[in-house]
């Protein structure tokens, strides 16, 4: 799950991670207003759900108060990358003299978190990862012992960080691994830690990504789920405990298993056509669940056709059946529907489907095809 | 032969009184599998379909000499699950469960490095050895005994080729399903090893996904074998930074896509499937084809 | 540093064990009013810094709320083995089926916590250790892994608690762990967990105790720290920065170095004296902290002499004398005072007791005979 | 010979520019001790007293070479510079610092089991080898060369009895202090093995106090040594359940008193001094019995 950089800033706060005051204003006024308190210079920087918000003009700054109002104008409802900013963080400008980085990521190779840090900070580290791989400093935490602060200050030697900040930065670091821990995090980044010129270190920028698997016992970061606002569908799919994932297409798929559907739009796109979503309805939907899918999918405007792709073991081929004939009813009228049912019910299913005058797919080949073929037939 | 799982091997299921355990049980006493004993914490003393339920690994095991168990354990006590597995002496373990903490799999990875323990899973469908019978959940009918080895990340992909393995005439020796989180305890190179060490195993067949690195260091180690691999990948039309379902289907930055794995594993002479339609034909092919030098 | 039960349990609720609610009364009327809000039958708990208050009537029942304010009126300002009752805990009176025990306890021959559990709660551990040792299964923690619940469930289940009572018994045995390193305690119990005769599984009693070395880190129980009305000097002391332990004679000790100091206790034992406390000055103390010492010790009324053994390195004998040579003008008049200063300034240091009137011991042993005999002659 | 400190011995200083360091540190130079750097984070680069100052141990190591190192750090970090120190392969630390909090202990208990570091202490005055130098706080004024081992859980009370046996013409080895809290690293049973092994030592003095079991074991192993020991035991008149300034030295229900501390070691043989003043008479008298059979 994200959470914005704010949000990543409160967990560091609560972990002892010195990070500069900050606090979000969703109107212009509020903006001066927090300026006004702060002292100025401030920054506004726009929260939202994607990097780079710097290059599309969602960070500025303001030298007066009133220059923080029109600043938060200028970013307040700006679109980045398709996301609309809603949210600015205001917070004092810091004089940074230097800009390190300090990143926490699970990685599968070595089944841990793997800390980096690198001297060259304020850029994205895939960038330094790049194109001067040696400034980066790796290492898998052990579990069984975290990052001590002696090791953390180790690593940001090894990176070249100055003696001056080596002392804080490991404490830092080493704190970050705990937050990476304790929040349940995928990644946790620090980029820039910042240098300042009175001489503080602290968390400049904060990123980091809950574990969605981690959510029922993270309840307060669940509670901080905001739906993108690109994507809507999926945020309220997630609610309804349906996996989807949007794309760019026309034909609609659902199926049961992740890698079944997977291969379903792989199929889909082998025929000719183009998937609208992924849609995994898991292991033994009911009808109920099959109906809810079909209307998920058809939410979507781009969406011409369905095609339902279910392997039937715990999933039973007659509910499918009568999920989707449930939804029929609902759906827009000429919409075209594919089922393809194997397995468990698969024939009670068909019989169902049959009479309903609903048409079938022999196998995920046969089913892509057809709906494929149904959707080019509509189009002329 | 056959890997991981033979006729004899006794298994305990953890979670076997839950809503998963009571219904898979039977189905794995059909298939053939030796269940003796579940483990359910606070149903110490109950029995289940005439097995003997017990509070804690360490007693199921001193009762039953079992050596592998299988886990239906919500995905709050999981990993925990596992840990208690490994620590009372199962060879193997088996973990169903899906939706575990990451950093709950962190600490089991950790735990594992210490015991003996081979963990096949979590979030995935179990493994099978056709003839035996299988622990987990996946639809035993659609199995056939043979001799092709068959290694997969997801679920109902597995029963898609497995069925056309087996319409194709084409047996198996042992199916593992590896499981779809980023961190799994049996990786595709170590079924790829276990499989070339079979007698009974004449070529494998792998499906791997987006995501990751596994198939490109099985690609490595296919490269060695003597016996012919065939591999399909799924998510050739995922894009970037989306999680596909799975929490270990995602391609991050330019690490994980379909093309990378597809050109690692023709790089090593592994023939990819460009649908599942065509892996029952390659292997086939591979097959008569025969070992390698 | 020693806590309340009320104090114990609210940090067990912060670890999510179950315990009966419950809330602090310190009149009467507060536990009537609490009982009415809770329901009766209630249980009206002393809370004081001993163990043993059940037998000394410090646990009373109330059937009705004006009961309840009765008992608190028994129990409040009771005297419990020197101690005043200022606090009582009012708690609904469960029906408790069942006592067991659960405990960790830092393990000096381990050097690890250890956790002990036994089916025979409810009665003090030490006692069944004494009389049924084979009814309690201990255990070393390894601290890389705490005690993760399928372990504490092993030991429920080999301790002999029922199948019913092993799953949520362990899943509270391995939070007390947690607890045990997140609150920095060197004992964390639970005695009884009950299991009640309407099934639940809770903490009917608690104690814990905080390690004094983590308080610094712990600064929210160090604020917990209350006066032990037996020896508000103690607590003085500590607040003042000094290490003092009441004793029961009337020879006042002061040294540097616990060991050096417990030495002294014995030898003026051996001389024939009573000593009155032990008080280690710490290294390098000023002539201020010897002052605020001396004074300190003469607070006790039963003070009749004052024993000063100094082995110079880093304290200096000047600053020892001058110390001693301040305070003298503030103590009781004609109150024996005899200083024995070795190593670093101790010529010095004499010379200034000399020049003062004051008596010094030759060594420790001269010292021990000076002051039981000056306090002797006094007598006399 | 001598144990654990030997002339040529090279030592870091962790927390050397605090001002216990600064303080302590040209008096371990001043004693003979090699001191050859001296590690503060966030001082890398500085100098103190002519000697380098690094910001981890491991440039310290990689500079310097030294096997040994000093702890001044302050509580709060004490337990992570003793890790630092092992991970960085010292052969020996030596921790003064008072007041670490003992759950910081235990994981550092944990961590040496998985290194071959010995710790002394912490909180305890160091550990001294007359005629070599000093680790540590101690006087090294008082001691003598000679061949009487020196082992004691206090640092004053050391210092005194040192001086006594120096005043009565009894020499010392090595003199250890290994401090006065409830986990420390070496405890008397290891010192007196080293003793027992050094070819220098012809007898042992050992200073225990009230709290814990490490002197009744102690004793233990002395009834099987071929030199002397005398101890000494202070506390006698310590009341139970109060904390007698040293973390360690609590006396809990039936456990830690003199009383038993005594009677385990005058089983054993080893004669008990009654006061500190008795100790060199009774060092003198097993001296002149000798190495036992």
């Amino acid at each position: 799950m994200k959470i914005h950089e704010y949000q990543a800033k409160e967990i560091l706060r609560r972990y002892g991670i010195p990070v500069q005051p900050g606090e979000i204003a969703t109107t212009p006024e509020q903006a001066e207003q927090i300026a006004q308190r702060f002292g100025v210079p401030v920054v506004i920087k726009a929260q939202v759900y994607v990097g780079g918000r710097g290059k599309a003009g969602g960070i500025q700054f303001g030298d007066t108060p009133a220059q923080a109002g029109d600043a938060a104008r200028r970013v307040l409802g700006m679109n980045i990358k398709g996301l609309t900013v809603e949210k600015v963080l205001v917070t004092p400008k810091s004089d940074i003299k230097e800009e390190y980085y300090l990143g926490i990521i699970l990685d599968r190779a070595s089944q841990a978190p793997v800390v980096m840090v690198s001297a060259a900070g304020g850029v994205e580290i895939e960038q330094v990862a790049e194109e001067t791989p040696e400034k980066i400093v790796k290492e898998p935490i052990d579990v069984r012992w975290g990052l001590p602060p002696w090791r953390a200050r180790e690593l940001l030697a090894q990176a070249g960080v100055p003696p001056t900040v080596v002392a804080r930065g490991g404490a830092i670091l080493s704190q970050l691994a705990a937050a990476f821990t304790g929040a349940d995090a995928t990644l946790a980044e620090i980029n820039p830690l910042a240098l300042t010129a009175d001489g503080q270190v602290l968390a400049a920028d904060a990123k980091i990504l809950i574990d969605d698997n981690a959510l029922p016992r993270q309840k307060e970061f669940a509670a901080w789920a905001e739906p993108e606002e690109a994507n809507p569908i999926e945020f309220e799919a997630r609610a309804e405990g349906l996996t989807y994932v949007k794309l760019d297409g026309d034909v609609g798929i659902i199926g049961n298993g992740a890698g079944l559907v997977m291969t379903t739009l792989d199929m889909v796109a082998r025929a000719g056509g183009k998937p609208a979503n992924f849609l995994d309805i898991g292991g033994g939907a009911r009808a109920e669940t099959m109906k809810k899918s079909l209307l998920f999918v058809a939410r979507d405007p781009q969406v011409k056709g369905i095609l339902v792709n279910i392997f039937g073991g715990i999933t039973r081929g007659e509910e499918v059946a009568k999920g989707i004939i449930l939804a029929q009813q609902e759906l827009p009228a000429g919409m075209p529907i594919v089922a393809r049912l194997s397995g468990t019910g698969a024939e009670e299913g068909r019989a169902m489907l049959a009479g309903a005058g609903l048409t079938w797919g022999s196998d995920m080949r046969d089913g892509a095809r057809k709906i494929v073929a149904a959707i080019a037939a509509q189009g002329k | 032969m056959s890997i991981l799982y033979h006729t004899g091997d006794k298994v305990i299921v953890q979670g076997m009184t839950g809503a998963e355990g009571r219904y898979h049980t039977p189905r794995m006493i059909q298939s053939g599998a030796q269940v003796v004993a579940g483990v359910t914490p606070g149903k110490g003393g109950q029995t289940f379909e005439n097995l003997p339920v017990f509070d804690t690994m360490t007693e199921a095991k001193a009762h039953t000499g079992a050596t592998i168990s299988c886990i239906f354990v919500p995905p709050a006590g999981a990993a925990d699950a596992i840990m208690e597995a490994a620590a009372a002496g199962m060879a193997l373990v088996v973990c169903i469960t899906e939706n575990i903490p990451v950093n709950d799999m962190t600490r089991v990875a950790a735990f594992l490095k210490q015991h003996p323990t081979r963990l096949i899973g979590p979030n995935c469908p179990g493994l099978a050895t056709p003839g035996a019978g299988k622990i987990g959940i996946m639809p035993y009918q659609i199995m056939r005994e043979g001799n092709v080895g068959f290694i997969s990340r997801s679920g109902t992909l597995t029963y898609e080729v497995v069925s056309l393995l087996s319409e194709a005439g084409l047996g198996q020796s042992s199916i593992i399903g590896i499981g779809g989180d980023p961190i799994i305890g049996t990786t595709f190179i170590d079924c790829l090893r276990l499989f070339e060490q079979d007698p009974q195993t004449t070529a494998v067949v792998m499906c791997g996904e987006i995501g990751g690195s596994d198939e490109e260091d099985a690609a490595a180690y296919a490269a060695t074998m003597k016996k012919p691999v065939v591999a399909f990948i799924s998510g050739r039309t995922a894009p970037p930074g989306k999680r596909m379902g799975h929490a270990g289907a995602i391609i991050s930055g330019k690490t994980g896509t379909a093309q990378g794995k597809v050109e690692a594993l023709q790089t090593a002479g592994v023939p990819v499937a460009d649908t599942i339609f065509d892996i029952p034909e390659l292997t086939k092919q591979a097959l008569a084809k025969g070992a390698r030098a």
